[in-house]
């Protein structure tokens, strides 16, 4: 005969506020199992817990309810309360009236009561279903895959491989470095991107624990947590790497000029190229688009030039396969595209430029040798226009939130303006400048100062030509009037939006993403790092904006979240698996059929007591079953259960109210 | 079809049947842990108020959900459904809502063949961040069965219903 | 004693049939599906008594009810409270039309049983407030055998009123308990006129010679009680039942099978324990809490069915528990047949 | 149709060869015209086996039996039988060496009354899909247009409240002696779900709700799968109108999911076992 016992939490004011808990407790002492139920401030605290443990021992309980908050939030902790009391920790169930009742019925109290009451006996009546489950232990495999090769991806690396557990690097681009190797300087610093970002590359082709796999793409990832099994497709690069130099023959001779992507194609790179001088690996690679030996079997010239027969017009995309037991998701962010601004005359005007090609001009490395220049004639620029929120906090236009780096990096803009243009005059249309970190709020401050920049706080509404100058009219919203200014340039702070493959990454993956394409961390505030999915990391832009500090941090996070996981040699796992009952299994095999992960294979038993006749029974494998379910509901025998949500325990809640 | 609400509440699938007086509908909604629950309990962090008829179960995704379970529901307490998943793509599991979408309809539409409103088994797609949806939806089911009245066929028989 | 006789014609008995549902609670066979089931009527329209027998369900559900209540409970922490189910409406006064003479006579098999260690109030109830008024068969159906058993057919007792087609063209009505004579002395019989048992016997028994003559089925029962008796272990059982699907069918349907299952449903803290019909058949109706099944195979059931129908139950209570309906063969959808099957295992056993 | 003297000859001859242990044929009940199924064993016996249009039952139930599991078996299926023989080996049932198969191109089957069946009328297979033998003349009928069930089509466009009545009427008439799924040939689990301890809610009672809750999840359990041979209602001794229940699934998924009919082609599961991304989505929120 079962013994619940129940604690019902106040969560402070949060629940007692809208939910009468002393009703709700007698009410559940009307139950027949429930021989003890009480109710506390804070469930969650020591003394709450304390209260769980001595009313185990005292009570001989067999089963366990809190009534609290969601489930997603405190199971753990209380599953550890009944663990400490020497009590299985899966004979808990949370009834959950904080998120599902007190929160969202603040205006009917007897209502949001009768509803806590319903969710505490549908608890009480699953829980009387629950069974003991014990942890399950799955080997690991100790290499954790890298997808992404900016500041993120190789921090991530970095910090694993120092930690002598071998990472395998994906990076898409022929060469590693990311967004961060397009800038020229670093807010608030001002120190050189190049400067601190090249020599991290440089530790990353050279560290004994990583495979750097460039120019290659995860095209599937299969298996679980430890043990995952990840397909790389590496592209042909058409340039043999073991024997080519770098030594840019090939691409000095190279006839075929082709926008290039590094300069936000300002300036032309070759059909086979190196994306910039410091690339790691530094090694060309033929762009097999535009290269008219592979179009057109025309050419041939890079071929002939090398010294060392490197180039290999026949290479094939390779698959690399890899075992690998974590994944650390990098992908970084794209910049997102202008054009809906048509009022500002994107695409029309061509002194309108956007910040990273901005970012490029003034770069020491970039393609007009560090000086800003007008697009449309080439002369430097004398006033400049620096529009913020484009697309950033923009619901009509673009995205509803806020890129985070725009005001930082505008700022600095203004610096490098009036550090390469010394006569320049720079105006900046703002929003707000939101500059929360450690030195920002100087940084600006000392930036207006030194720059004597206007700063204009309004939207933008139409940008005009008139002559060769652009007239940007604007509102200035302190003096509540219309204002224009005659720009020669003009430089939108656009918004950073997430890459548009990661819809098709997450599927692959198989973990979720936003409605703006950014991938899901598993909690907001407790759990930024981690995906839903277990052993899947995500650092940098690809969950949402942020900075280069930010960027590193996370990364650091993925890697000691990596090498925590890494740390033993089994990994403990949810016992919350499918079960088979051999006597129910018809063997039908529908089940293997509809599993997502191939967890269950078939296996001979005999046909009854002692008998040698043997007939096919499906077998689970648990290491490999995630918890889904999917097999036990299309079980027409119900030979198959899952345990922590078997079919007594959800028709006990259907069956309890 | 359309309910008709006059001035007594009728069962939409038995007219003969009045409902009693302050009547409040049952609501049986079967979540899934990674997407629906996680974006109820958004809807709780976001003190976004919704009708307090729906009781929530939760399974690990919309896969595990038998049709027996809706069944079931409909002949004890509930007076109508919710089954709530990842949007199709998301399914933290990869493909169960997949295999459950086609379950869902072939269900929904066998009970309405049967006598049953067709709003009484209502499905959505609520991801962990739609904690506005959540409360949406739930608010057009419950307004929909309180449209339908007391669900009565193929009740329990003689069990009182508070 | 005797009782009272009437004599009318086909418009009379329709009339008399009327008067009945007007007056009693009555019950008579209705069509739903092509499938005749005793159910509650008010009006002749409804209902068919003449409905064939071959798609009729036995009256068996009105004594012994498919499902009955046996119990409510409250389960709480304060304690069980078990309480009486609510008044059971089979055990109002009432009227069946249409029973057939097997029908009939399967009440008096199983009041055998019902009387017996326990005695079953509910089924006494309902047995003591229902007038049975049974109608003679003019025509035996292709699965009829009940002329072939231990009952007298033609002096069957069994039911409170006889209707009887004569072969006069008149319809006939008899009663043969004190109940029946009471419901004849009543005005329900006012489009009738008595008429003495020196006219009725010969008319009557002229019906039942030739309804007798049109049994297709003839069987010598004695013969069949005793060598079944004496072969349990013939493999003749598994021939016979080779074909069955085991789909309990012939138990549902038979009107003198009476193993029931207990079980119970519970909702939130209220719950009723429910009796509802079993079958033999059933692969699991031996099945034990440890495991083990004594009758996993189709035979073995197979044999219970029969020798309970034709052997243990005589055993002890002196008579066939089968009364020839042909019911079950009827149901059947591989129409096994519990005559050919008895007469072809005790066949089998001559030879042996 | 009458095939008596070819499956006589084959029977007699897979016994003389020694393929088989048992035969399941039909052989005439006995005291009509109307035919039942018959187990032959013995090679003597062949001469009781018949095939006419009165060859009504679905032998492959018979698959599922103690006679014929782990035997070798000679079987006769006409279309609708051939595919729940597909299904049976699909779903790892029998084992095809195991069975010895005389397909019929049926020209459809006749009731007790002499009336061809509607699900012969309605038929979109009559030729059997698995054979190792086939008699008769291939009819080349087209298995892809649906047929939409008369009765199904009628009942969905009357009011609700009217079905619904309609409906309560078949639950209410329905005494739970499961003859349906014992008789059906895809009903072959151990124990069925709703018999099992686990289901804790109408497990036994035979009211109007448990007999819906059992119908309802039987039907479930077949959609995508039944073939229409209606054994179900042939045993139901109440003449339910059950394929109502299946024929409704069964036009839903095939024009939601542009699936194929139950068991017409080898290792299709039905539709509950796969999915495709183009699945009718407007019907969730």
């Amino acid at each position: 005969m079962a013994r619940v016992g129940v604690f019902v939490c106040f969560c402070g004011a949060n629940i007692a506020d809208y939910v009468d808990v002393p009703q709700v407790v007698e009410e559940v002492k009307r139950i027949k199992e429930v021989k003890f139920a009480t109710e506390y401030k804070y469930m969650c605290s020591d003394p709450g817990q304390g209260m769980i443990r001595d009313a185990i021992v005292q009570n001989k309980l067999t089963s366990i309810v809190v009534a609290a908050c969601s489930p997603r939030m405190h199971e753990k902790t209380f599953r550890k309360a009944l663990s400490d009391a020497g009590m299985n920790p899966y004979l808990l169930e949370v009834a959950n009236i904080r998120e599902h009742s007190s929160w969202v019925h603040q205006k009917d109290k007897k209502a949001a009561t009768e509803k806590a009451m319903d969710l505490c006996r549908m608890a009480v009546a699953k829980s009387i279903a629950n069974e003991q489950l014990h942890e399950i232990s799955v080997p690991v495999t100790k290499r954790a895959l890298v997808i992404g090769g900016g500041i993120a991806g190789i921090q991530a690396a970095l910090d694993i491989a120092d930690a002598r557990i071998p990472v395998v690097l994906v990076e898409r681009s022929p060469s590693i470095g990311g967004k961060m190797a397009q800038l020229d300087e670093t807010f608030p610093t001002l120190d050189c991107a190049q400067c601190i970002l090249t020599p991290k590359m440089v530790d990353v082709a050279s560290h004994p624990y990583i495979e750097l796999i460039p120019y290659s793409e995860v095209i599937e990832l299969q298996g679980f947590v430890g043990n995952y099994k990840v397909r790389i497709k590496k592209k042909a690069s058409y340039v043999n790497f073991k024997t080519c130099t770098g030594c840019g023959a090939c691409w000095q001779k190279c006839p075929v000029k082709v926008p290039n992507e590094y300069n936000m194609g300002i300036d032309k790179r070759k059909a086979i190229y190196t994306p910039f001088p410091q690339a790691v690996p530094n090694k060309p690679v033929i762009d097999a688009e535009h290269c008219t030996m592979l179009t057109k079997g025309k050419c041939g010239i890079c071929a002939k030039v090398c010294d060392k027969g490197s180039i290999d017009y026949t290479m094939q995309d390779e698959i690399i396969e890899r075992e690998i037991g974590a994944v650390v998701v990098a992908t970084g962010y794209d910049m997102w595209d202008p054009k809906p601004y048509e009022e500002y005359g994107v695409g029309r005007f061509k002194d309108i430029i956007t910040s990273l090609e901005f970012e490029r001009m003034v770069s020491a490395n970039g393609p007009t040798n560090g000086v800003p220049i007008r697009p449309s004639d080439g002369k430097v620029p004398k006033n400049v226009v620096f529009i913020k929120c484009v697309g950033s906090r923009d619901e009509a236009k673009g995205i509803e939130y806020c890129s985070k780096i725009c005001c930082m990096y505008t700022t600095k803009h203004t610096i490098l303006l009036h550090h390469k243009v010394h006569d320049s005059h720079a105006y900046v249309f703002y929003m707000d400048i939101r500059a929360a970190g450690k030195g920002y709020e100087e940084f600006v401050k000392k930036a207006q100062v030194d720059t004597g920049t206007t700063y204009l706080r309004g939207r933008v509404s139409k940008i005009y030509k008139k002559g060769d100058k652009l007239m940007v009219r604007g509102e200035d919203a302190q003096l509540g009037q219309v204002v224009e200014v005659e720009a020669d340039m003009v430089v939108l702070a656009t918004a950073v939006s997430a890459p548009k493959d990661n819809p098709d990454l997450a599927r692959l993956l198989g973990i979720s993403y936003d409605k703006y394409g950014y991938l899901s961390e598993a909690h907001p505030k407790l759990r930024p790092v981690e995906t839903a999915k277990a052993g899947i990391f995500l650092a940098g832009c690809t969950q949402a904006p942020k900075d280069i500090p930010e960027t590193v941090s996370q990364a650091s996070a993925c890697a000691a979240k990596v090498c925590g996981l890494f740390a033993g040699d089994t990994m403990k796992k949810d016992p919350m698996v499918s079960t088979i009952n051999n006597e129910y299994c018809s063997g039908c095999q529908n089940c293997v059929k509809v599993c997502p992960y191939g967890a269950i294979v078939t296996d001979d038993v005999p046909i009854g007591h002692g008998s040698k006749e043997l007939r096919t029974v499906a077998k689970i494998n648990e290491g490999v079953c995630q918890g889904c379910g999917s097999c036990v509901a299309i079980c027409r025998s119900m030979a198959i259960n899952l345990a922590g949500f078997t079919d007594p325990q959800i028709i006990n809640e259907i069956v309890s109210i | 079809m359309e309910a008709e609400v006059k001035d007594q509440l009728v069962s939409i699938e038995k007219p003969e049947l009045i409902a009693p007086p302050n009547w409040e509908p049952v609501i049986m909604g079967i979540l899934c842990n990674w997407c629906s629950y996680a974006g109820s309990d958004l809807t709780g962090t976001s003190r976004i108020q919704y009708p307090p008829n729906i009781r929530i179960i939760r399974v690990p995704c919309s896969s595990r959900v038998d049709p027996w379970f809706l069944i079931k529901s409909l002949q004890t307490t509930a007076d109508g459904v919710l089954v709530s998943g990842c949007h199709p793509g998301d399914c933290h599991y990869i493909s169960g809502n997949y295999f459950a979408r086609r379950r869902f309809l072939v269900t929904k539409k066998l009970l309405n063949f049967v006598g049953f409103h067709e709003n009484r088994i209502q499905f959505s797609w609520v991801s962990a961040a739609e904690g506005p949806k959540f409360a949406k939806v739930v608010n057009k089911v419950t307004e929909d069965i309180k449209k339908l009245g007391p669900l009565h066929l193929y009740k329990k028989e003689n069990f009182e219903k508070k | 004693m005797s009782f009272s006789t009437f004599v009318t014609d086909k418009a009379g008995l329709q009339k008399f049939y009327e008067a009945i549902m007007a007056s009693q609670e009555t019950y008579a066979p209705v069509e739903k599906f092509g499938k005749f089931d005793f159910k509650r009527v008010s009006a002749l329209a409804e209902c068919d008594p003449e409905s064939p027998i071959a798609k009729t369900m036995s009256i068996k559900p009105l004594f012994f009810p498919r499902t009955a209540k046996v119990m409510k409970f409250v389960a709480t922490s304060a304690g069980t409270d078990v309480s009486e189910v609510d008044e059971d409406p089979l055990a109002v006064k009432r009227v069946i039309l249409g029973v057939k003479h097997c029908d009939a006579r399967s009440l008096q098999v199983l009041d055998k049983v019902y009387n017996w260690d326990y005695i079953d109030t509910d089924y006494q109830n309902r047995r003591q407030n229902t007038v049975i008024i049974s109608t003679r068969c003019d025509k035996a159906d292709t699965h009829c055998f009940c002329t072939s058993l231990d009952y007298d057919v033609e002096n069957l007792d069994a039911m409170d009123i006889l209707v009887v087609h004569g072969t006069d063209g008149k319809e006939y009505i008899k009663a043969r308990t004190e109940k029946g004579n009471e419901l004849l002395s009543s005005d329900v019989t006012r489009h009738a006129s008595p008429v003495t048992e020196e006219i009725t016997a010969p008319v009557l028994k002229s019906q039942y010679a030739s309804f007798a003559a049109s049994f297709r089925l003839k069987m010598n029962y004695k013969e069949v009680n005793e060598k079944l008796s004496k072969i349990f272990d013939t493999p003749e059982f598994e021939n016979v039942s080779g074909n069955c699907v085991s789909c309990n069918t012939c138990a549902f349907v038979c009107p003198t099978c009476h193993c029931f299952k207990i079980s119970d449903e519970k909702i939130k803290d209220t719950g009723v324990r429910y009796k509802s019909y079993d079958s033999c058949n059933n692969g699991y109706f031996t099945l034990m809490a440890g495991g083990h099944n004594p009758r996993p195979a189709k035979y073995r059931r197979w044999r219970q069915r029969a020798m309970h129908k034709f052997v243990y139950y005589k055993e002890r209570f002196g008579e066939n528990l089968c009364v020839g309906c042909g019911k079950c063969t009827i149901s059947c959808p591989v129409n096994i047949s519990i005559f050919e099957v008895v007469n072809q295992v005790s066949a089998a056993a001559m030879q042996e | 149709m009458n095939y008596t003297k070819q499956i006589q000859d084959i029977a007699s001859q897979l016994f003389a060869e020694g393929k088989i242990d048992v035969f399941v044929g039909y052989r005439l009940n006995g005291f009509d015209d109307n035919q039942v199924p018959v187990l032959i064993k013995d090679p003597q016996d062949v001469h009781k086996l018949v095939f006419t249009d009165k060859s009504v039952f679905n032998l492959v139930n018979y698959l599922k039996t103690d006679h014929t599991r782990r035997k070798r078996v000679g079987l006769v299926v006409k279309g609708c039988d051939s595919r729940s023989l597909n299904l049976m080996l699909t779903e790892n049932q029998v084992k095809r060496e195991n069975i010895y198969v005389v397909g019929i191109c049926c020209e459809g089957v006749t009731d007790d009354a002499g009336q061809k069946m509607q699900n012969c009328v309605d038929c979109m297979v009559p030729d059997a899909v698995v054979s190792d033998e086939l008699l008769g003349t291939a009819s080349g009928a087209d298995t892809l247009t649906y047929k939409m069930n008369a009765d199904v089509a009628a009942l969905s466009n009357i009011p609700l409240t009217e079905r619904a009545a309609y409906f309560e009427e078949v639950f209410e008439n329905c005494i739970r002696c499961n003859a349906c799924r014992h008789s059906c040939p895809l009903c072959y689990c151990a124990k069925c779900c709703i018999d099992q301890e686990t289901a804790t809610l109408y497990n036994g009672a035979n009211t109007t709700s448990a007999a819906f809750h059992a119908l309802m999840t039987w039907s479930l359990h077949l959609a995508g799968r039944c073939v229409d041979c209606r054994n179900c209602e042939k045993a139901c001794p109440s003449h339910l109108p059950l394929h109502l229940l299946h024929k409704q699934n069964e036009s839903v998924i095939f024009e939601n999911f542009q699936e194929h009919l139950a068991g017409v082609i080898p290792e299709d599961r039905g539709a509950f076992y796969k999915y495709s991304l183009k699945d009718p989505d407007d019907f969730i929120m």
